[in-house]
């Protein structure tokens, strides 16, 4: 399989108060990558600053059920797109691997 | 008295982030009844746990927001977040879970010093 | 695809472990296969049969179970990291002559080598952490 | 003075424990009194009587035991925080019909009135913590 | 007993990658505070931006164990001052009250 | 052959801050042996787990330089550590436990992708 295929699924479970957490993840994502946010990483969707506290340019979605458990329906940020269980299994699949940032 | 010594806990975990914000309420309750006067400061993230709306039985945790409004009856109506974590995550305009007052990034200091004992889970 | 799960929480009453949970439901859903849960790190603290869960809060333990039967799963507890923080099988009990085991029955303690077979067995690892 | 230690560790295996051995060794040493060392949250993991420590390790708990014994130390783990995690004395092991008690003996649980205590009879209370 | 003498014992265990940790402690400190770096904040003193690391300008100390534990003694800001466990209990007594950071 | 999957190891966390490090390095002999290409990248704090002269002893934690010692014996060589990392703490000139290839952070991404699993603890 030709390197450029091994695209990564970046999975971040924490809020940016993190910083260097979101740095070091943002860091490792080439062309391909995407990021999803999962736990209390799904708050970062509501900074005021949203592009300096994820630093990436790359496609970054959100589950959905972490998103309402927290009362953050109406407050994500629009270039975050909610997707649920199965479509999180499914960027696995498509992904040739993912890393947790914890 | 002994009994006049104030307690200042500080919480800075978001909401369903491990056991810290429930074992800092329950302090909250447990020297309420010692009589031991209780405030709260929700600081960095831990003012997202003042949100409406939150629905924590989609992702199976405890909700701890009947604790939080159980808080009035024990007498600790002390509440206080910080201006600039409002800021951060927009939610200047929103009606939380307890009514708080606002401190200013330099009142914080100030703020703290006046307590005899601090807890920061 | 064949999955398997790396479970590694510091916190026994944090989240991961129920997104670990949903991710499995959801995968075996849609026709996947989840090979392997291993359970290292603190996690280990959560397959504790003593445990004593309040009414007005899930125990996870079960549903693994409960999944694990239907879906076949091998549920493996990490002996090394069970042991030096007291979760024990019976033959561990015997051996460290303590009174009784107190691993909830379905969890196997077995050593790294299944998470290294996990790896080579499974199309995905997905970590679940805090 | 009169001092009190608040340990709450999330990890078994950080270091904030031996560092609170440490603060109250010295305390002791110069004179002061430790009136109460009270296990929150994750920190009751530590007092289980089934850990096995590997024997290039130090047990911390042991060291306690010693201490308390030498100076009079009250050593309380909080109740709620250790049935909720499986770490009974007998009579929570009756009470929740489990095999065994696995509270290292000279632990005593006990409830968040004994926290509040703390506060109010020590004139310091240091918190340990990770 | 005045508001003024009310000084508090500020201490740290985490490395600065916890950047918020230091801004929200050294945000908290007052004239008369005092800030004690032990466990993993020790290395907090081989900051290359040692200044930007730990913004405050009060007096900064560092338990002497945990330097040699990480075998940072020789690499330690000439700043912060080590103390043992002995002044650490010490400090502890001088202040009317300690915060804990972590 | 499946065996023929590549595996990196992330360590993030300083010496004697929880069970992560030795987690990983165990994670790391086990895979060996199971014949699993293994790389080590030591990120951010966990540069100074590579420093000599730590006096574990003193602190009565685990001391974990044997383990990191042993790793050549069981043909895992391949340990990286990023430049920004060791400029950070000024560690530029230090001579480290372990042979050391230094990544640029341009350099860090494209590392990552050769692998097939990575596991970050």
């Amino acid at each position: 399989m030709p390197t450029t295929t091994k695209t990564t699924l970046h999975i971040i479970n924490k809020t940016t108060t993190n910083a260097r957490l979101y740095q070091d993840c943002c860091d490792s994502m080439l062309e391909g990558d995407e990021l999803l946010l999962i736990e209390s990483a799904v708050y970062a969707g509501c900074e005021q600053n949203f592009h300096s506290a994820i630093p990436t340019s790359f496609p970054i979605y959100a589950l959905e059920v972490d998103v309402a458990a927290r009362g953050l329906t109406d407050k994500l940020n629009k270039e975050i797109q909610l997707i649920d269980d199965n479509q999180f299994v499914n960027l696995c699949c498509i992904h040739h691997k993912s890393i947790s940032w914890f | 008295m002994n009994t006049q010594k104030s307690l200042l806990l500080i919480l800075r975990n978001p909401s369903f982030a491990g056991s810290n914000n429930r074992d800092t309420l329950d302090i909250a309750l447990g020297c309420s009844v010692f009589d031991i006067p209780v405030s709260l400061l929700f600081l960095n993230d831990a003012v997202f746990q003042l949100l409406n709306n939150q629905e924590s039985q989609v992702i199976e945790q405890k909700d701890l927001s009947p604790t939080l409004k159980a808080l009035d009856m024990y007498d600790i109506q002390d509440h206080y977040i910080l201006e600039k974590d409002l800021q951060r995550y927009q939610l200047e305009d929103e009606a939380l879970l307890l009514n708080c007052k606002t401190l200013t990034d330099s009142q914080l200091a100030l703020f703290i010093r006046q307590f005899d004992i601090v807890i920061n889970l | 695809m064949i999955f398997s799960i790396l479970l590694y929480a510091s916190q026994s009453s944090a989240q991961s472990e129920q997104s670990a949970l949903r991710f499995t439901r959801s995968a075996l859903q849609q026709g996947h296969k989840i090979h392997r849960v291993f359970f290292y790190g603190e996690s280990v603290n959560a397959i504790s049969s003593f445990k004593v869960t309040p009414r007005d809060e899930v125990d996870i333990t079960d549903q693994w179970l409960l999944l694990a039967q239907k879906a076949d799963i091998d549920l493996v507890v990490c002996i090394a990291a069970a042991v030096r923080r007291g979760i024990l099988d019976t033959q561990e009990a015997q051996r460290h002559e303590k009174k009784s085991a107190n691993i909830k029955e379905g969890f196997n303690l077995s050593g790294l080598g299944q998470l290294a077979d996990a790896i080579i067995q499974s199309d995905r690892l997905i970590t679940f952490g805090n």
